[in-house]
Formats: structure tokens, C-alpha cells, sequence
């Protein structure tokens, strides 16, 4: 029996579709492994087409993307019900993704500014999104409820399995198909198609011990090839963040920005990192700590760079 | 006895009054006749430096095989083959009688000359008398340059006006201040005094200059000389030298070098002491102004049998003292100092006022706060100090000055003191003052206990792991304290904690194997990405990094659960035992319910 | 009137609804066209440090 | 009806926790706000434990350890120190007050000191009004609710 999936993104961007495309000519193999019934970005399949569908005929879902609006719930909401597998697939649906960093703020602030105060507005009438619009005299217009919160998918409904990645490797949505097809999938709740370990693993970069005596930026200095970034100062969120990726930004000499999300039994990757950090500093005294502290630029985000949406506090508090 | 210095081929024979003696040829007379045992008085001779014959008072009558007879200098008058030498009768008696006449007349209160005068029976000088001390002896010119190495003292003046000075009468760099030139004046008249600190004077009580060559103290193990070497001329110089040349069994190296030692042990027992609180930022107890001030250490030297002075108790210009105020609690129970009680003091200053009646019969004054006595035996020795008469005053000194007011302190040391129990400030005049300064902490505790691993407290006494149950063990396995190192204790006490220590090892090792904590960390090797993070972090070395397995591991023997390294993990493979973040984590959901 | 709704619109790079109303003629009365997509980037770039602008807005669209 | 602030405690088995007890057995009488939560070391406090208690409604966290040179674990007390300052700077981030979070060093000896602590830091949390995370966080979920489709039961997120 073929399997039956449906693949959707809610707020996301589209690249783990493309991720799944990325697979090249085994997109063929998942092709003759499964029906696909759902796949805005490369098939033609309509949501009134789910929802004739009897609830759990579908296999499995693929949903990436936030939850950043009613719509993206509502599907959310309507696939779960369709499908026996829920997984969320890539690190908005994961852990809210860069789209999660929007809970710094509220929904008001952010509409303010996109559609009134930024530089680039030209809107002298004012107009915003509204939710119900009146076409005509009697035909009602709905658009989608710009939410205060983004959330991953999990906040949201029950989530079988995650894929991480910004985007995913796609090689690991292949295997995490495979293992789909296969029925060798692990415990519910499980994270699949991504290591165990934390991405230093299978970092090749020289590890040794560490004592950080000042934070650098990108442009501050030229990163020694082959030794750990955090070791010479630069933020690296490796140390708490799945291996699997296959250290694609480290080999393109970037310090990992934590996209493959915390491993299991951690519940704040970015607080996590931020204890891990603040450990190793050298010195002992108030004020030298301070000037190291300094040059942390906007340290919550940049641990939180993916997981901002599924950390303890979640958001900004209002 | 003069070693053979190789010129041994041949034997000179010789006879000095009427005996007969074979000495090496090179030998002088005065080596032949202390080879008898016949004693011919030397002013200007030591063995250590070229004979000078100047003073002559060694001159002896020699008589040749052809019956000539002359007047020599044994000092420098080589033996010849079977000449006679008569060292003491008449015509040398008659001459060194002169000698000692004229020198006697130049340095009429000279303690050897007076010696000398009397052995010849001089009662009365015949020439005009004068108040010198030096008899241009020229040992200690000699000595300079021959051994030292040095010219810092010389002859100047020539005939009545001849003396000894430094350069152009100034202080001079030349001198190293090693004493030897004091050391072998015959008169005393040349005195080491360290113009800059007081450690000449108060080291040895100004009884000498400071030796080189020293046994740290009598029951020092091991019981071996060492040469300082910041005192000892030939480090200085490369003069002298002549320990090497007087030690028969050749142990004297100058080549030898400090050197580091690697030992593995299974365990360490920490034993490093305490240091004394030095009493000289006490500025109003004169500590180094007075010369009479000593602390406890120093007095304990002065009264040592093996001490410079022999165990005999005197004050800096010789003389036994009469009165002597023994201060407690300097720099402890102090605010500002020391909070805790030193412990020892009380004892041994009881000690110290017994031993100073006996030796001295001075009277003997104890200022205390409160006297601690607890301990087998020593309240009853209070009781008996309390018999023989000592004087104590409770209260704490305030100050002690050499200025006299009153009558009965001229040339004293005047102790200010608040007598608590009659409620009035009294001064004591006294001649000595010791001080009994706080036991401290050794300034490097805290370096050495991170080396160790072990815990210092806010006293900088090393902590140990639990005041009851385990006074000698330390938080790091493996690790004992014992002594002073630990807080402030007298002997016994000590003793009692070395062994107990030594026992802790003997049972750890006769055990075979140890007990480890048991809410240690532990690291799922299965998990574990290798970032080592946590290696820097433990303060015990319990982490290590397995480089085959590229994965960080604990070594649960040497864990102590502290958690650090747990809180410090970013991936959470580190488990803290029985403190999990599960169980800490419930904990907090549990408390805000 | 007749209205069709063609939601989503698919084979392109977001969220995409078409309302489209028919008169009686079946001739096209008036059409809508919603894209639900904003996810503020706008604001929340704002503090980001320079270097990770490049990094954080490439997840506007990764098709 | 006053406010109480709940403050949740972290203290250190050698010095703060038993300061905690001395300040018992000395009948030292202290703010009934402070919920402790023992420690082995100042330095196993990870700072996800002080989001977790925010997150789970506590108005003011206080870790205390032993004074700098003093922690039985030697130095666990400066990584302490060093987590809780990028956790103050982190703080106000989310939105919470920094003085919501302390870290004081507290003897054993020192059970008046703990009382003293413990009373200023309730009074300063006081200050600064209820945190009522979960409620606010409810609060700004409130309008994000799908305005047609039925509503289901939300999940939580909570099993990740």
C-alpha cells in the first residue's frame, strides 16, 4: 500500500519544500513510495479536497512553518485531525523558527510598523489587514487573524515527530521517510532525521578546553580555520544544538546558529547555551565579567535565534 | 689541629720543651706545639688566613743544632730538623711580658689583653694608658680580603695613628655584611648591625652576626646542616670555601641545586604550619624599635639551650633582666587583626614566666584577656605560677614605650596597660617584653589549596570536611590536614591530628579501594558531542577528555557533586545524581503550586 | 451572484486565496486576491546586529 | 488583598542552606515568601532553572552560595556569579524586571544575614508587583483564536 501524505507549510518560507525537492531524483523514489495529496507549492490539490477526506486517511502530514496566523492553525488543526502522523517538519514548525523572533513583540507593534511606520511604507490612507471585509453589499471577505503569538506547531496540536532544520538537510527527509515507509519510526515525540549528539560531533573543527575572554563578531577578527569558533570567541550554538545538518554552516565558516534546535532533556536551548557560555568565562570578579558580557551583542537572541517561540518564557512579556 | 695540605713526603722531627714531635714538613711551630698540646697565646693568628706575625706574642726561643738560639714567631716559623724550641721560659716570658705591657697601654680595658697581663703577671703599666679597642691585630683586614674576597676594611694612618677603616671612613658597598671580620676580632670591637631592618640583631640577639652554615631548628628532620645561601660569603664572593676544606666526609657541594622531585602518591597529608603574626604593624608595642621587644619565637631561641646564648635569658647588651612582661593576644582576638583565639599562648606564656623565675628570679608579668588554661594538667600549672608569684593583669596592653615618665622607669620599657580588675591604667616598667603574636595562616594557603584542591576558611586555615566527623579529612578524597595548617593548636593536639591523619591513609590504603560520593555527575557517553565545555570547569579534575572516544568523562572518584559541570552542559548529558534537572525542575513546579 | 474560491493557489512560493464573484451573467463581478504572509519582519529585525540580517531575511522566501 | 510575592530560593548545601537553618534554630523570624530549593553548589544552578521558575509563577528568584574563596566546591560560587550576570542582561529581554533575580552570598554563620537578605529581597520583589507569567502569557494568547473552523483542545507543546 502506497502511503498517503500530505505536505504543508504554515508560516514558513518554502524552504523545506525545497529541501524535499533538494532530494533530486529521489524525489521519485518518495514519489512511487507515496500518494501525495496535498503539496501547495509543487501539486494542485485544494483544502476543500482534505477536508472530504475521513478523518485519519491520511498517513502522514508534513507541516512546516509557525503558527503565525489563524489560517495557518486552521489547517494545522484540519491535517492533524486528517492524518495519523503528525511531523513537524524544518524549525519554524520545530521550534518557531526566525519567525518566532516576531514574539519580541506584540501584534500591534508589528502591524504599526509594517504598515504605517516604516520607511517604506506608502499608506497615507492608513489601511490594515481587517478580518472581515464586505464585498459588495452582502458578500463577507475573511482574512486570516493575525495572531500576537507565534507558535511552533506542537503549541498548537499534538505533533508525532519533528524534523529540525533551517531548512532540513535533505537527505535526512529522505531517511526520515524511509523510516516512515519502513515503520521503523521511534517513540512518538521524537525528533527524526537529525543525530543524537549535538552538532560538535560532527564538527571537524579542533576541540579543546575553553576559557572565552572576550566575544567577537564576524567582522572583528578572521576566524582561525581550524579551531572551534567558541573557543576563539565567536558565539557557536553547536554545543547545544542536534548534529544532523551535516555542519553546513560551520564548513561554510559560520558558527552555528542552533536551527537543528535543543536534544532531548533540554528545555531552553538558548538559556541553555547562555549558562554554558557564562561558564566558561574566565574571570572572577564582577567588573571584568561585565566587560566581557559586553561584547555579547542582543545575547537572547542570538541564542535564541530559531528556538525564541519554544523556549520556556516563549515571548516577550507584555 | 692544621690539615697536611699534600706536602706530606716528609716528616720533620723537632722538640719543644724537651718533647719530641714529627710534623710535616711546611708545618710551623705553633702547629707542632698544639699537635702536643703545648699552648702558645696568639692575638693575630687564626687558621683560616695566612700568619701574620704582627702582634708577636706567639714569639718562642729556638735553638739550632749548632746551639745558635733565637726569638721567632711560632705562627709563621717553619720546623726545621731537629731544632729545639722552648716555648715558655724565661727570655719568652720575659719578652711576651713586654708585648702584652704595651699593647695593655694602648687598650687598657681589653678583656684578652687582661687575660693575657694577668697570665704574666703584669700589675702595673709602666707607659702612658689609653681607652682603644682595637690592637691593630689585622685579623679582621686579613680575613676580608683572604676569605671574603673583599677589601672592605683596611689599614689607615701610619705609626700612633694607625686604625682600621672602611674606604674614606664611609659606609661601603664592598661590605656584604657577613660578619667574619666580627667573628674573628679577639677584642669585640667590630659589631654587624643591619642598618636597613633588625634581623641582624634580633635573629641572634645581637650575640653575633647570623651564621651561614645552620640546622633549620633542633628537631628539624631531617637533622642536617644547610648553607644559607644569601648569607654564605662563597655564594657571595666565591671566597671562603672553607666549610668544604674542614668536612671530612666531603658533603659540602656548592654545585648543588634546588631541584624539583615527582612523586606519585595515593595520598597527601597537608601539614604546612601556620606563619607568626608579625607584631611590628603593632607600631605602639615597638616590635623593631626596642630591642628588648621580642616575640615568643625569638624568646624561645634566647632561652634554647642549644641558642646562641646557651639558654641563658639575657637583655641586648648582656645583662639578666629584672622584670619581664610577657603580652598576650597580640594580633589575635583582635578586630583588627585576628578574630580567633590563638590557642597556645596562654601555656606557653605560663611556660615562659616559670622558666624566666627559675633562670632569673626576675619578676614576671603576664597581660592577658582571659587566661585559656583548658587542657589536661595546665589549669593546675596556672595555679602553680599563681603560687610562685607571678604577676598577671588582665587587661590588653596599650602601649610600650621607651619615654620615662615616672620614677623607677629611667632606662626601662614602660608597658601601658588598662588593669581591667582594679579599673585603673597602670604603668609597669619592665626590661624585657614578649609578645605572643596570633598563630596565622601561611600567606600561600589559598595558592596551595587550589593545588590541593582542598578548602581554605574566611582565617585562611585550610577547611576540613566536617568539624566532628571528619577533622582531618578534607572535601578532595585523598587529601588530610594535620596540624597548624588547619587552625591554630599546640603540640599534643598536633601530634593527635598527624596520627590521626596517618591513620586515615594506612586504613585507605590497607583497604584497597574507596568509598566515592555518591551524588556525583555522571556523562552519557552515548550523547556526549565532545564540545568540552565542562573540561576547565571542575575544580577537582574530575573531567577529562577521552581522545579516542572524543567524549568528555568523569572520573567518579574524584567527583564531589558539586553540579557545575551538570548546569554548564549544554546538551544535557551531564546527570547530577540525585540532583537531576528532572528533580529540581518538579521541585520548582511542586513549590509554586 | 456566484462566488468561486479558489484556495489555495498553489505551485508558487506563499499563501494565496482567490475569491472570485460572478454575476448573473456568469461574467466576473469583482475578484480578491488575499495573501495572508506577513510575518513582521519588518519589526523584528529591528536590533538585530548587521551581520545577521543577511542570515535572518533569506527566511522571507526560501524557494 | 496584599500582595505576597513568591520568591523560589536557591541555596547551597554548604553555606546558604544551612545559614537558611541557622537563621531556624536561632528563632530569627523572616519573610514566609522564600520557597527553598536545596542545592549541592551555587554553581549547579542552571539558569534554565530560574526561567523554569518564572515561568511557573514565581515573582523573585534568589540564589545564594557561599562568599567568593568560600564555596566548598571551590569556585562553583564565581560560575554562579558569572550566570546570573548574562542572566540579568537577559532578563529584561523577556520583559522581566533584572531585580526580580539576585544572587547573594550567605556563610553559614550568617543566618541573620539570610533573614536580612530574604526580607529585603521580598520587600524589593514586592515592589515591583505580581509577575504572573502564566497569566499573562494566557493574556496575550487570548485573541489568537481562529475566527471560524472550531476551536479543539490546545496542545501545549509540552511533550517535546
Amino acid at each position: 500500500m502506497k502511503l498517503k501524505i500530505a505536505i504543508y507549510w504554515g508560516a514558513a518560507c518554502g524552504g523545506c519544500d525545497v529541501a524535499i525537492l533538494d532530494t533530486h531524483e529521489k524525489i521519485l523514489d518518495i514519489a512511487a513510495a507515496a500518494d501525495i495529496l496535498l503539496w501547495p507549492v509543487a501539486m494542485d490539490f485544494k483544502y476543500a479536497d482534505i477536508r472530504r477526506l475521513e478523518d485519519g486517511y491520511l498517513d502522514v502530514a508534513f507541516f512546516s512553518g509557525a503558527i503565525r496566523n489563524s489560517e495557518n492553525e486552521e489547517i494545522a488543526r484540519l491535517l492533524r485531525r486528517k492524518a495519523k502522523t503528525m511531523i513537524a517538519l524544518g524549525s519554524c514548525a520545530h521550534t518557531g523558527g526566525i519567525p518566532g523572533l516576531a514574539n519580541m513583540y506584540g501584534r500591534d507593534e508589528i502591524l504599526d510598523r509594517v504598515y504605517r511606520s516604516s520607511e517604506s511604507t506608502v499608506n497615507p490612507e492608513g489601511i490594515v489587514p481587517e478580518e472581515r471585509y464586505m464585498a459588495g453589499t452582502d458578500e463577507e471577505l475573511e482574512l486570516p487573524r493575525f495572531y500576537n503569538n507565534v507558535r511552533p506547531l506542537d503549541q498548537v496540536v499534538d505533533v508525532d515527530y519533528y524534523i529540525p532544520g533551517c531548512p532540513p538537510a535533505s537527505m535526512q527527509i529522505y531517511s526520515a521517510i524511509g523510516l516512515i515507509a519502513d515503520d521503523m519510526l521511534p517513540k512518538k515525540g521524537s525528533v527524526i532525521g537529525a543525530g543524537d549528539r549535538a552538532l560538535c560531533d560532527e564538527c571537524a573543527r579542533k576541540k579543546g578546553e575553553k576559557t572565552i575572554n572576550r566575544i567577537y563578531r564576524s567582522h572583528e577578527k578572521v576566524p582561525e580555520p581550524e579551531t572551534c569558533f567558541l573557543e576563539q570567541g565567536f558565539i557557536c550554538l553547536g554545543p547545544a544544538t542536534r548534529s544532523g545538518c551535516g555542519s553546513r554552516c560551520i564548513k561554510s565558516v559560520i558558527p552555528c546558529r542552533g536551527c537543528y534546535g535543543p536534544l532531548d532533556d533540554v528545555k531552553d536551548q538558548g538559556i541553555k547555551m547562555l549558562g554554558a557560555i557564562a561558564s566558561v568565562l574566565e574571570p572572577k570578579d564582577e567588573k571584568s565579567i561585565n566587560a566581557i558580557l559586553d561584547t555579547i551583542v542582543d545575547p537572547l537572541r542570538t541564542v535564541h535565534r530559531f528556538s525564541l517561540a519554544a523556549s520556556i518564557l516563549r515571548r516577550k512579556k507584555a | 689541629m692544621m690539615k697536611a695540605n699534600g706536602k706530606s713526603e716528609g716528616l720533620i722531627r723537632l722538640e719543644i720543651d724537651g718533647r719530641t714531635v714529627s710534623v710535616p714538613d711546611g708545618s710551623t711551630i705553633l702547629d707542632a706545639a698544639k699537635l702536643l698540646g703545648i699552648e702558645i697565646p696568639t692575638l693575630c693568628y687564626s687558621p683560616l688566613i695566612e700568619p701574620y706575625a704582627a702582634c708577636r706574642i706567639c714569639s718562642v726561643e729556638v735553638e739550632f743544632s749548632g746551639g745558635k738560639r733565637r726569638i721567632v714567631t711560632a705562627c709563621n716559623y717553619p720546623v726545621w730538623e731537629g731544632i729545639k724550641v722552648y716555648s715558655d721560659n724565661a727570655k719568652v716570658r720575659r719578652i711576651r711580658r713586654m708585648i702584652v705591657e704595651m699593647l695593655l697601654a694602648r687598650c687598657s680595658s681589653v678583656g684578652v689583653l687582661k687575660d693575657l697581663a694577668a697570665k704574666y703577671g703584669i700589675e702595673e703599666v709602666r707607659l702612658e694608658k689609653q681607652e682603644e679597642k682595637c690592637i691593630l691585630c689585622g685579623l679582621c683586614v686579613r680575613v676580608c680580603a683572604e676569605v671574603v674576597g673583599k677589601a672592605a676594611i683596611s689599614f689607615a694612618g701610619r705609626g700612633l695613628h694607625r686604625r682600621i677603616a672602611t674606604p674614606y671612613d664611609r659606609e661601603t658597598e664592598d661590605c656584604i655584611a657577613c660578619g667574619a671580620c666580627a667573628l674573628v676580632c679577639p677584642t669585640g670591637v667590630i659589631r654587624v648591625e643591619d642598618t636597613e631592618g633588625r634581623s641582624v640583631a634580633h635573629e641572634e640577639l645581637q650575640l653575633g652576626p647570623p651564621k651561614a652554615v645552620t640546622v633549620p631548628f633542633l628537631q628539624a628532620v631531617p637533622n642536617a646542616p644547610y648553607i644559607r645561601v644569601d648569607r654564605c660569603i662563597h655564594f657571595q664572593t666565591g671566597g671562603c670555601g672553607h666549610c668544604a676544606e674542614v668536612c671530612d666526609r666531603d658533603a659540602i657541594d656548592y654545585e648543588m641545586k634546588d631541584e624539583e622531585i615527582e612523586v606519585d602518591a595515593g595520598n597527601i597529608i597537608v601539614a604546612t604550619g601556620f606563619e607568626l603574626f608579625d607584631p611590628s604593624v603593632m607600631g605602639q608595642y615597638g616590635y623593631g624599635r626596642y630591642r628588648n621587644v621580642l616575640t615568643s619565637l625569638e624568646f624561645e631561641h634566647l632561652n634554647s639551650a642549644s641558642g646562641p646564648t646557651g639558654g641563658r635569658i639575657m637583655l641586648a647588651n648582656g645583662d639578666a633582666p629584672s622584670v619581664v612582661g610577657i603580652v598576650h593576644c597580640v594580633g589575635s582576638r583582635d578586630q583588627r587583626y585576628h578574630e580567633y583565639c590563638s590557642k597556645v599562648c596562654c601555656m606557653y606564656a605560663l611556660k615562659y614566666a616559670h622558666l624566666i623565675k627559675e633562670k632569673t628570679k626576675a619578676e614576671v608579668y603576664n597581660f592577658y584577656i582571659d587566661m585559656r588554661c583548658s587542657g589536661k594538667g595546665y589549669e593546675e600549672f596556672y595555679d602553680r605560677l599563681l603560687a610562685e608569684d607571678v604577676r598577671f593583669v588582665r587587661g590588653k596592653v596599650g602601649e610600650i614605650s621607651h619615654v620615662p615618665i615616672g620614677e623607677g622607669e629611667e632606662g626601662k620599657l614602660v608597658i601601658r596597660v588598662e588593669d581591667t580588675l582594679v579599673g585603673i591604667v597602670r604603668r609597669i616598667p619592665v626590661d624585657m617584653v614578649i609578645l605572643c603574636p596570633a598563630m596565622k595562616a601561611q600567606p600561600d594557603a589559598k595558592e596551595f589549596s587550589r593545588v590541593f584542591s582542598c578548602s581554605v576558611g574566611r582565617d585562611g586555615f585550610f577547611i576540613e570536611k566536617h568539624p566532628k566527623l571528619a577533622p582531618v579529612s578534607t572535601t578532595t578524597e585523598g587529601i588530610f590536614i594535620a596540624g597548624a595548617c588547619q587552625g591554630p593548636k599546640d603540640i599534643p593536639e598536633t601530634v593527635a591530628q598527624g596520627a590521626a591523619a596517618a591513620a586515615e591513609v594506612l586504613s585507605l590504603i590497607d583497604r584497597k579501594e574507596i568509598e566515592i560520593e555518591a551524588a556525583t555527575a555522571v556523562i552519557d557517553e552515548e550523547r556526549c558531542s565532545g564540545c568540552r565545555i565542562c573540561n576547565t570547569l571542575c575544580s577537582f579534575g574530575a573531567i577529562s577528555f577521552d581522545e579516542q572516544k572524543k567524549v568528555s568523562v568523569i572520573n567518579a572518584a574524584l567527583c564531589k557533586g558539586c553540579g557545575t559541570c551538570v548546569a554548564a552542559c549544554p546538551q544535557g548529558v551531564i546527570k547530577a545524581r540525585h540532583f537531576t534537572d528532572r528533580q529540581i525542575v518538579s521541585e520548582i513546579e511542586g513549590i509554586l503550586r | 451572484m456566484k462566488r468561486i474560491a479558489i484556495d489555495p493557489i498553489t505551485r508558487l512560493e506563499g499563501h494565496g486565496k482567490i475569491v472570485i464573484f460572478l454575476n448573473e451573467q456568469g461574467q466576473v463581478d469583482n475578484a480578491f486576491l488575499q495573501i495572508p504572509e506577513l510575518r513582521g519582519f519588518e519589526k523584528f529585525v529591528e536590533g538585530l546586529p548587521v551581520e545577521e540580517i543577511p542570515r535572518v531575511v533569506t527566511r522571507i522566501c526560501g524557494v | 488583598m496584599n500582595f505576597e510575592p513568591r520568591i523560589v530560593g536557591f541555596l547551597c548545601n554548604w553555606c546558604s542552606y544551612t545559614g537558611a537553618d541557622l537563621a531556624g534554630t536561632a528563632r530569627i523570624k523572616y519573610a514566609p515568601n522564600i520557597r527553598s530549593i536545596r542545592v549541592m553548589c551555587s554553581g549547579r544552578v542552571d539558569p534554565v532553572f530560574v526561567v523554569k521558575a518564572f515561568a511557573e509563577g514565581a515573582d523573585g528568584v534568589l540564589i545564594a552560595g557561599c562568599h567568593p574563596g568560600d564555596c566548598h566546591y571551590q569556585e562553583g560560587n564565581y560560575k554562579a556569579l558569572r550566570r546570573y550576570l548574562l542572566l540579568k542582561r537577559v532578563l529584561p529581554e523577556y520583559g522581566i524586571e533584572p531585580g526580580r533575580l539576585r544572587l547573594e552570598w550567605i556563610a553559614a554563620s550568617e543566618g541573620e544575614r539570610f533573614a536580612q537578605v530574604v526580607n529585603e529581597f521580598t520587600e524589593q520583589v514586592r515592589g515591583f508587583g505580581p509577575m504572573n507569567f502564566k497569566d499573562s502569557l494566557l493574556e496575550s494568547m487570548k485573541n489568537d483564536v481562529m475566527i471560524h473552523g472550531e476551536p479543539e483542545t490546545q496542545a501545549t507543546g509540552e511533550q517535546r
